[in-house]
């Protein structure tokens, strides 16, 4: 197990350098830098102070070297330093990773949980009107694009019904508590959950069907258990095994998704911080974030692969 | 019904003992009405008080439909129970309600299942799975549980019982699992005891010890049993009655020895007729034509019609019913009465047609292959070891003779074949064929030997691409090899189609349109097609119903003589091969213990695998069960990645001495003279087993 | 149900309709598959004959017409500059499918061309791209589209490409592992000890055997490009003005009031988009259902 | 989908009941703020300054109703030399927040620190007129010479020229900083200072805490100089995208869309016009041409002609009406200010048949596409983009939009890889704000424009600073471009902008600003402010 792992992390590392390259190519490719995203109109630059501070910000260097100096800085552990305000991207990145990592944890939970046990009971209704009317409804879930989910929330939920805030983390300006903090999350949470939960419910439903169909589920049957143990203990821990690579392949969507709906949602995450970075030509940070989603979602599969093992004694790796 | 459950009434009281299950007039169809499989038709049987009965039929007969229909295990939809009542002690199974039906599956009547690995939940520990049932029905303390269940576990021979209730289900091999399952069963002392095929998944040392294991437990616990096999040689030697059932309808039903000794059902002649028996060699197995019954047709007439030899009219418009021949038998045939009164043999056994004698002169001589298949770990691959898949086999194949390989499963019989074949790239080894050496050839070597030499495959439904026609699978060889022109190989595929007993018809139609006999027939024809001098035939029987194997073995049979082939026959059932080969080697974990002709080895084995493995082959004939001498192997096979040292047979040898275990014992000969080569790799060959 | 009646139905169902035949039928008989199909072929159907439906073009204004409810003239109305959003939809519809279509035949082209080469070849040369492979599949593809829009400019070609270009890993890693479980089936083995050469093994028996799963994963992945395409639209990265595609007329509801009032001007391109993907999805399951092997290999 | 929505009822019920506690204070005011403002601070950005109206100050701000400068850290100041050298006395008794005296040494260190080229401010530039500018700037001097400390409360001023209007137009640019925090801080590092996002001024309100892309707020400084402010604090909700705002709006979360938060989306304004509590300014003037750029280094639109002919060829008038619904005022030259234009300007009345020979008679090619460029990606402007292809189709200008963003529009000017755009200009301070548009060689918006008549005018506008006399420059200038059209001007826009009447004093005083004053600190008495009872 252990040497699977070490493998699989030795193996991440050609796999990481290989993103930063592609990515840095592409910071660098853009049209304009930093220096010119900074000019406006109103305040019209010289070419000598334009020239100075791309000198300031080594942008007059070859793509090469500013690759390797950034590299090398990367593997002194310091993630350089915003082109735009000059703070550290570790500190950047670190204010805002948690922000992130709840709205999508709780999103990706929230699908997980939804979609799971309403695959399930669609499953176990297998064609009845609750199985087909869930089914349409997944179908329905993953055919609206999660903005469009966002926008529609907000005007019911918060324009509307004025149940819930339309957008922040928390109450500006207020002592955060948790209870506040949980309302503002519900609506982007929704947006980016519901359009998963369709997918996991889809999952869900066939891998029940599978297991439903799997002889053990017939001997349980034939011991004479309760349908619920049957359903729970037999079954569900079985159809849980195929949700892990769903699991897993969700994260890379979820940092995706989590772009637009922090966009819309302004919830103040590292996707909001990568828009502005793109605006900005921030190469430093949108390598900062390229690299640290890179390593989530690697770490993610890492995990995806121990809850395979965790879940599924057979699986081990070696 | 009716009149005939008199009958059965009488049979069950003629055991003298009280029926606790009595299932009448049972019919389960599948899907939608007006669009329906007919999977059982009115089927009634009773079981008395610790009695065991077998119900046998081949596949789509209803057998297990029937009795998952008792264990309301059949799912509904699609199932639906249309007529009948299944009383237990009185109650009807099928009229309650689930519930309460709950309350009896497991305590009272419990079943055990075909595959033991994919009916045992893989991700809970087997002491969960064995407790669950006692805390379930006796709502016994998870310790009271555990001991019980561990008591049960020792009763069913699982060595470390304790530790091994943590184990999960992966982690013991197939004959301990099938002994877990059945200890997961008998934990709350069911009074029936249902076995879903039981031991079709398994080794035939592995089968005997699972029947005697079974056996001895119905005696201990008093339950009776009802076995639900598609082999009536296994059942024979241990059940009182056999119900036989052929599609979704019990033809004949009696007590063993009545059913063996004198059958009187066309469809229980024929399916005995079918076996070879291990005692009578040279008799041509006759098959029964045709193929499995379409059950999507309603049964109103006798679904056996249009594959017997004594259909008349009225088979063909109403369904029999079952009519009392005798004390406990009954069959369902219009004119069993007719046929009762004619020879009950079709009229004398044929002689199986002597193939040209084999020559003397070798045409494969395959000496100390080896092929290993590496295991690689760590943090950088490295290889660690290896799977000894074929472990230093030598053998060589007569010009016109058919020659056995046989074992049980993971032996390396088939990636001796695949090897032979140059599937597989030997890692040492020297395979000369016709006098030149083919080991590890590529390229042009290899497609000139392919020309020669040709493979018939075990899985008729794996081993046809599905998206090819008939036509265009048996002519792939002629492509390949490109011969011929376009006009020539249609001509051969068409002569190849008839070869094979195949409709031209056929030519243009898809695998999945064939039934698995007629498969195996164009698997056969596209090993032909390009007119080889050598045949490896890797069981290409064993996934075939017993009816229909006896087609396949005979069309074989007929082809080698027609053709003069020369065939490599790996198998693992004993009784087929004894009736096909010439000479038997047969293979223990990776190496082979044994050669010589088919009647030195069957007759007189030497080494202590194959006499146990030859005991272990179940007879047609319920009178030997008593006098054959079982040895009953302990243990499973080890894992060939770290084979024992010595001989690797040694630990689990009856013969076994210290220097079994320390040197590889060389091939010695045992054969007489004139009688050919009796070759065998052992340290105490031909010593009695004690 | 057992096994074995599952086969003989198969059996017993198969005239000589063949595979495609039989296939073809199976996916009739999926309800929802054919009502897919009949819905996706009408809205390409219209899309493709747009200029003979709508009597108005995409792009011509009406400036003292806009903001009209559906009536008569306008049949959904007219958007901010007065035009027709029927005809929008329909070239909108335009932009949409082929982004769909293009960037999913780009990715797929790549996909399969390299996971044949990886799973037929084995070893180093798979090891190297899955390592690729890996390496686009920790790209979350949004961010890295909407930076590489930002590289080459903002158009529908290049949302076409670069959708391509960052979608083939799914479709490598499934025709991998196809080409995988493939290469151990017998049927494989005894073409090769026909002698049938590997190009023809690949062409005549992976090929053929594999192209069902990769067709259900390419059909569903047209629908995830007509939803990323929407999501580009929607952040101003897709199609450009004036050109309509139903993502960027979906922008009109970031406009609240346009939200609440005028739902004209986003109802119909967002039912089109769920129509359309839906459709495909439906599709997609019943070309599952009517291409699973299960049904062809028989019941074992 | 309906059975999740409805599941959520019970759980949304539960967070509304408990939902966070209204501050029970003297007030409030939330105020919306876009995103990416704060951290760069003020040196550099060029958004962002209401927190200089606020927090840190200025020597003076310009006043709400657009008529001068407010004297704020400066009491007065006088110039002996016609706008040569300039004395200002400071204000006395003012302490920073964190208690320190305000002094001279304040205002000489901020001075310099604009200068600093070590620092690399963009608004350096607006001290480029300071005596011993360049020498500083380009290293041979260590300090702007012309700025000296006087006494602890005097500063003096010295320019290079009289410039009459440099303090209402130059210094209100200008905020102090704290010379004791900053003073310690290496030049080099005053980008990305920690001070940026906490930061200590003299204003009415003391910075309390900042949420990066989540808000500022700022508490009640007592101590107040101009008076104890009434609010108890200002709370600066920062967003990234306007739709949000506008639910804010709707919902209360926000009080202000002020210009800094870049204003209502025209579409939006039915929407806010309807909620009562509510006041929405809808002609709020934005002092910001908007013109068609063309590139004039390319050949195709070297003749005047084919310029003229483009803005016969665009129905302005309905394009107001319609897209913009009456939000922007018809503009034929530069200026947004009626008093720099002349009054008989040539109209450019829709006339689509004229466009069409002036084209011709130009030689225009109608089958090159022409390569367009616009970054303004809100729904009104896409219209109008859309508008106007449509109209220039009609002629035979087959114009191709680009949406780019503010980066690839630079690289695109820098590069002058393009052949038009459509874009925009604040400049409603004061007409000489537009010079870099026209001026020869202004690099990079003037686009080949060279018309030295029209570099002397605006020369001569900013001699004086009596409008009369600077009226006559402009409005001579404004003819000029009404001509040439080195810019084919389309109209002044119009912002419309809405407060929550909640905030009393608020509303109040956008109502009496003219137009927009972008980037500059505003005196609006926001210490009068307060929260209605």
């Amino acid at each position: 197990m252990l040497s699977y792992l070490l493998r699989k992390l030795l193996l991440s590392i050609p796999v990481l350098f290989g993103v930063t390259v592609i990515v840095f190519a592409i910071a660098h490719a853009m049209p304009g830098d930093a220096v010119l995203a900074m000019i406006t109109a109103e305040a019209p630059s010289s070419e000598e102070l334009i020239a100075m501070r791309r000198g300031e910000l080594g942008l007059d260097q070859q793509v090469y070297v500013q690759y390797l100096n950034w590299i090398g800085q990367v593997l002194h552990g310091n993630l350089g330093r915003s082109f735009v305000n000059g703070r550290g991207v570790g500190d950047i990145v670190g204010e805002r990773l948690p922000m992130t990592l709840e709205l999508m944890g709780v999103a990706l939970l929230a699908a997980f949980v939804i979609g799971t046990t309403l695959g399930v009971i669609s499953a176990l209704r297998q064609y009845k009107l609750t199985d087909y009317s869930l089914t349409l409804a997944g179908f329905v879930g993953v055919s609206i694009p999660d903005f469009f989910m966002g926008l529609l929330l907000v005007y019911v939920f918060a324009l509307e019904l004025r149940w819930l805030p339309s957008s922040g983390i928390s109450t500006a300006g207020e002592n955060f508590s948790l209870l506040d903090n949980l309302r503002h999350l519900v609506l982007p949470a929704a947006a980016l959950a519901l359009f998963r939960a369709a997918i996991f419910m889809r999952y869900a439903r066939a891998g029940m069907l599978e297991v439903l169909n799997q002889s053990y589920m017939r001997t349980a049957k034939a011991k004479g258990l309760r349908p619920g143990t049957i359903t729970l203990r037999h079954g569900l821990r079985n159809a849980l095994i195929p949700l892990v690579t769903v699991f897993g392949l969700a994260l890379p969507t979820l940092f995706g998704g989590s772009v637009v709906v922090e966009t819309i949602f302004q919830w103040p995450g590292i996707g909001l911080m990568f828009i502005d970075s793109v605006v900005n030509r921030d190469s430093p940070v949108i390598m900062g974030y390229v690299l640290i989603t890179a390593i989530i979602v690697m770490l993610a599969n890492l995990a995806t692969d121990l809850a395979y093992s965790v879940l599924d004694p057979r699986v081990s790796y070696d | 019904m009716g009149a005939d459950m008199l009958a059965i009434d009488r049979a069950a009281r003629a055991i003298g003992q009280q029926a606790v299950l009595s299932v009448q007039g049972l019919s389960v169809e599948f899907g939608p009405s007006g669009n329906s499989v007919y999977a059982v038709n009115d089927v009634s049987f009773e079981l008395a008080e610790g009695e065991s009965l077998a119900i046998v039929g081949e596949s789509g007969s209803g057998k297990s439909v029937t009795v998952q229909t008792l264990m309301g295990l059949i799912r509904k939809p699609p199932g639906r129970v249309t007529t009948g009542r299944a009383l237990f002690r009185g109650r009807d199974l099928l009229a309650m309600p689930d519930s309460e039906l709950r309350r009896i599956r497991g305590r009272d009547i419990a079943m055990i299942f075909q595959d033991p690995m994919s009916s045992l939940n893989p991700v809970l520990t087997i002491g969960l799975q064995l407790t669950e049932a006692l805390r379930e029905h006796q709502g016994l303390p998870v310790k009271e549980a555990e001991r019980q269940a561990l008591d049960m576990l020792d009763l069913v021979g699982i060595a470390n019982a304790a530790q091994r209730m943590q184990a999960f289900p992966h982690q013991f091999s197939g004959g301990q699992l099938q002994r877990i399952g059945i200890a997961m069963a008998l934990v709350c002392k069911p009074s029936i005891l249902i076995a879903d095929e039981p031991t079709t998944a398994l080794d035939v040392t592995i089968q005997a010890q699972i029947v005697e294991l079974v056996v001895r437990l119905q005696k201990q616990l008093g339950m009776a049993i009802i076995w639900i096999s598609h082999d009536l040689s296994l059942v024979a030697g241990f059940v009182d009655r056999v119900a036989v059932m052929y599609a979704g309808s019990i033809v004949e039903q009696a007590p063993v020895e009545r059913l063996f000794a004198a059958p009187v059902h066309p469809y229980t002649i024929g399916l005995l007729n079918s076996i070879p028996s291990l005692n009578a060699a040279n008799t041509r197995l006759v098959p029964i034509k045709g193929a499995p019954p379409n059950v999507t047709l309603p049964p109103t007439f006798c679904a056996f019609a249009p594959r017997c030899e004594h259909t008349v009219a009225r088979c063909r418009e109403a369904k029999p019913v079952l009519e009392t021949v005798g004390a406990g038998h009954a069959t369902a045939c219009w004119r069993w009465r007719e046929l009762a009164q004619a020879p009950r043999m079709p009229a004398a056994p044929i002689e199986r047609v002597a193939a040209a004698p084999a020559s003397q002169a070798p045409l494969l001589v395959v000496s100390g292959l080896k092929v290993h298949f590496p295991i690689r770990r760590g943090v950088l691959r490295r290889q660690v070891g290896a799977v000894r898949a074929v472990d230093g086999v030598s053998f060589e194949v007569m010009r016109g003779e058919t020659l056995a390989l046989v074992g049980e499963s993971g032996c390396g019989k088939s990636t001796t074949g695949r090897a032979v074949l140059g599937l597989e790239r030997p890692d040492e080894g020297s395979i000369l064929f016709d006098g030149k050496d083919y080991a590890g050839a590529t390229g042009d070597a290899l497609k000139q030997r392919r020309r020669d030499m040709q493979m018939v495959f075990q899985n008729p439904f794996g081993s046809l691409n599905p998206r090819m026609t008939v036509g265009r699978i048996i002519g792939e060889g002629l492509r390949a090899q490109k011969i011929g022109t376009r006009a020539s190989r249609d001509a051969r595929v068409s002569e190849l189609l008839a070869l094979v007993g195949l409709r031209e018809a056929l030519r243009n139609r898809y695998p999945f349109e064939l039934s698995g006999g007629q498969r195996q027939r164009v698997g056969i024809a596209r090993a032909l097609a390009a007119n080889p001098k050598f045949i490896i035939a890797d069981e290409p029987i064993s996934a075939l119903d017993v009816s229909i194997q006896a087609q396949i073995v005979n069309l074989l049979d007929d082809l080698k003589t027609r053709l003069g082939l020369t065939y490599l026959f790996v198998g693992h059932d004993l009784s087929m091969i004894r009736y096909l080969s010439d000479r038997v080697a047969v293979m223990y974990l990776g190496r082979i213990v044994e050669t010589g002709s088919t009647n030195a080895v069957f007759g007189a084995p030497l080494h202590p695998y194959t006499r146990a493995l030859l005991s272990a082959i179940p007879v047609p004939d319920p009178k030997a069960g008593g006098t054959r001498r079982r040895i009953v192997l302990g243990g499973t096979v080890p894992d060939p990645s770290r084979p024992p040292p010595g001989c690797h047979f040694h630990p689990r040898c009856p013969l076994a001495t210290d220097i079994c275990a320390r040197v590889e014992p060389q091939v010695r000969d045992f054969g007489a003279n004139g009688a050919g080569r009796h070759l065998v790799a052992c340290h105490h060959a031909g010593e009695a087993t004690p | 149900m057992t096994d074995a009646t599952a086969a003989d139905m198969t059996i017993a169902a198969a005239t000589s309709r063949g595979l495609w035949g039989e296939a073809a039928r199976r996916f009739l008989n999926h309800r929802l598959a054919t009502l897919g199909l009949v819905m996706l072929a009408v809205i390409v159907l219209a899309c493709v004959l747009a200029p003979l439906i709508a009597h108005y073009g995409p792009n011509d204004i009406d400036l003292r017409g806009r903001n009209q409810p559906p009536g008569g003239i306008h049949w959904l109305g007219t958007d901010g500059t007065g035009r027709d959003i029927f005809a929008r939809i329909l070239y909108g519809g335009r932009i949409s499918l082929t982004v769909g279509f293009v960037a999913v035949a780009i990715s797929a082209a790549i996909g399969i061309f390299i996971g044949c080469v990886a799973g037929y070849f084995g070893g180093k040369v798979d090891l190297l791209l899955m390592g690729l492979i890996d390496m686009v599949l920790t790209f979350p593809r949004l961010v890295i589209i909407i930076a590489f829009v930002a590289v080459v400019g903002p158009s529908i070609f290049n949302t076409m490409v670069v959708i391509g270009l960052l979608s083939w890993p799914s479709i490598a890693r499934l025709t991998r592992g196809e080409i995988l479980s493939l290469r151990n089936q017998e049927f494989i083995l005894a073409a090769r000890s026909l002698g049938t050469s590997p190009s023809t093994i690949i062409l005549e028996h992976i090929l053929p055997n594999v192209l069902s799963p990769i067709l259900v994963a390419i059909t569903l992945d047209v629908a995830t490009v007509i939803l990323l395409e929407a999501s580009l639209s929607f952040l101003g990265l897709g199609a450009q003005a004036p050109a309509a595609s139903w993502g960027n007329m979906l922008r009109d509801a970031r406009t609240l009031s346009i939200l609440e009032s005028q739902p004209w001007m986003w109802m119909p391109p967002g039912a089109m988009i769920a129509i359309a993907v839906l459709s495909i999805n439906f599709v997609g399951d019943g070309l599952r259902d009517a291409l699973d092997p299960q049904h062809i290999m028989g019941g074992k | 989908m309906r059975r999740f929505l409805m599941s959520l009822v019970p759980m949304l019920g539960l967070a509304l009941a408990t939902g966070p506690a209204k501050a029970a204070d003297g007030g409030t005011f939330r105020s919306a703020m876009r995103t990416g403002c704060i951290e760069m601070g003020t040196l550099h950005t060029t958004c962002g300054h209401r927190l200089d109206e606020t927090v840190m100050q200025g020597l003076v701000h310009i006043k709400w109703t657009g008529d001068g400068v407010q004297p704020m850290l400066a009491e007065s100041w006088k110039t002996a030399d016609g706008g040569k050298t300039y004395v200002f006395n400071l204000r006395h008794g003012v302490n920073w927040h964190d208690g320190q005296p305000f002094t001279a040494k304040d205002v000489v260190f901020s001075l310099n620190l604009y200068a600093n080229p070590k620092v690399g401010s963009p608004w350096a530039q607006k001290l480029s007129a300071v005596a011993g500018y360049k020498a500083f700037q380009d290293g041979s001097a260590a300090s702007l010479a012309g700025v000296k400390a006087l006494d602890d409360m005097t500063v003096q001023i010295e320019l290079d020229s009289a410039k009459p209007l440099w303090v209402d137009l130059q210094l209100i640019a200008i905020s102090i900083f704290p010379e004791h925090i900053l003073g310690k801080v290496a030049p080099g590092d005053i980008k990305g200072n920690a001070f940026w996002v906490n930061r200590v001024g003299t204003g009415p309100f003391i910075w309390k805490k900042y949420e990066s892309d989540q808000y500022v707020e700022v508490d009640r400084n007592p101590d107040y100089f101009l008076g104890a402010p009434k609010l108890d604090r200002i709370i600066y909700q920062i967003y990234k995208d306007v739709p949000p705002i506008i639910a804010g709006l709707q919902t209360q979360e926000v009080d202000a869309m002020s210009y800094e938060g870049g204003g209502v989306p025209i579409s939006e304004l039915p929407r806010l016009e309807k909620l009562d509590y509510l006041s929405v300014l809808p002609k709020f003037s934005a002092g910001l041409p908007t013109y068609l750029q063309f590139n004039l280094e390319n050949k195709r639109f070297a003749d005047a002609r084919v310029r003229q002919a483009m803005l016969y060829a665009i129905d302005r008038k309905a394009i107001i009406e319609t897209v913009k619904q009456g939000a922007g005022e018809l503009l034929n030259t530069l200026f947004p200010q009626e008093w720099a234009r002349a009054k008989d300007l040539e109209p450019y009345d829709y006339n689509p048949d004229k466009a069409k020979q002036l084209l011709t008679d130009a030689g225009w090619d109608s089958s090159q596409p022409v390569d367009f460029i616009y970054y303004y990606s809100d729904q009104m402007n896409v219209d109008t983009v859309t508008a106007i292809q449509s109209y220039l189709a009609a002629v035979g200008v087959n114009i191709q939009p680009r949406l780019l963003d503010p980066a690839a529009i630079n690289q695109v000017y820098a590069d002058g890889s393009f052949q038009m755009g459509f874009f925009a200009q604040g400049m409603g301070l004061d007409p000489s704000l537009g010079s870099p548009l026209v001026v020869c060689g202004a690099k990079p918006l003037a686009m080949g424009y060279c018309n030295p008549k029209v570099d002397e005018l605006f020369d001569k506008g900013l001699e004086s600073n009596d409008r009369a006399k600077r009226a006559a420059s402009y409005q001579e200038a404004s003819r000029i471009l009404n001509q040439d059209l080195p810019k084919a001007w389309l109209w002044n826009e119009v912002r419309p902008l809405a407060f929550n009447n909640r905030i009393v004093g608020l509303s109040q005083h956008f109502k009496e600003q003219p137009l927009v004053i972008f980037n500059h600190a505003v005196y609006n008495e926001v210490e009068k402010w307060e929260v209605a009872k």
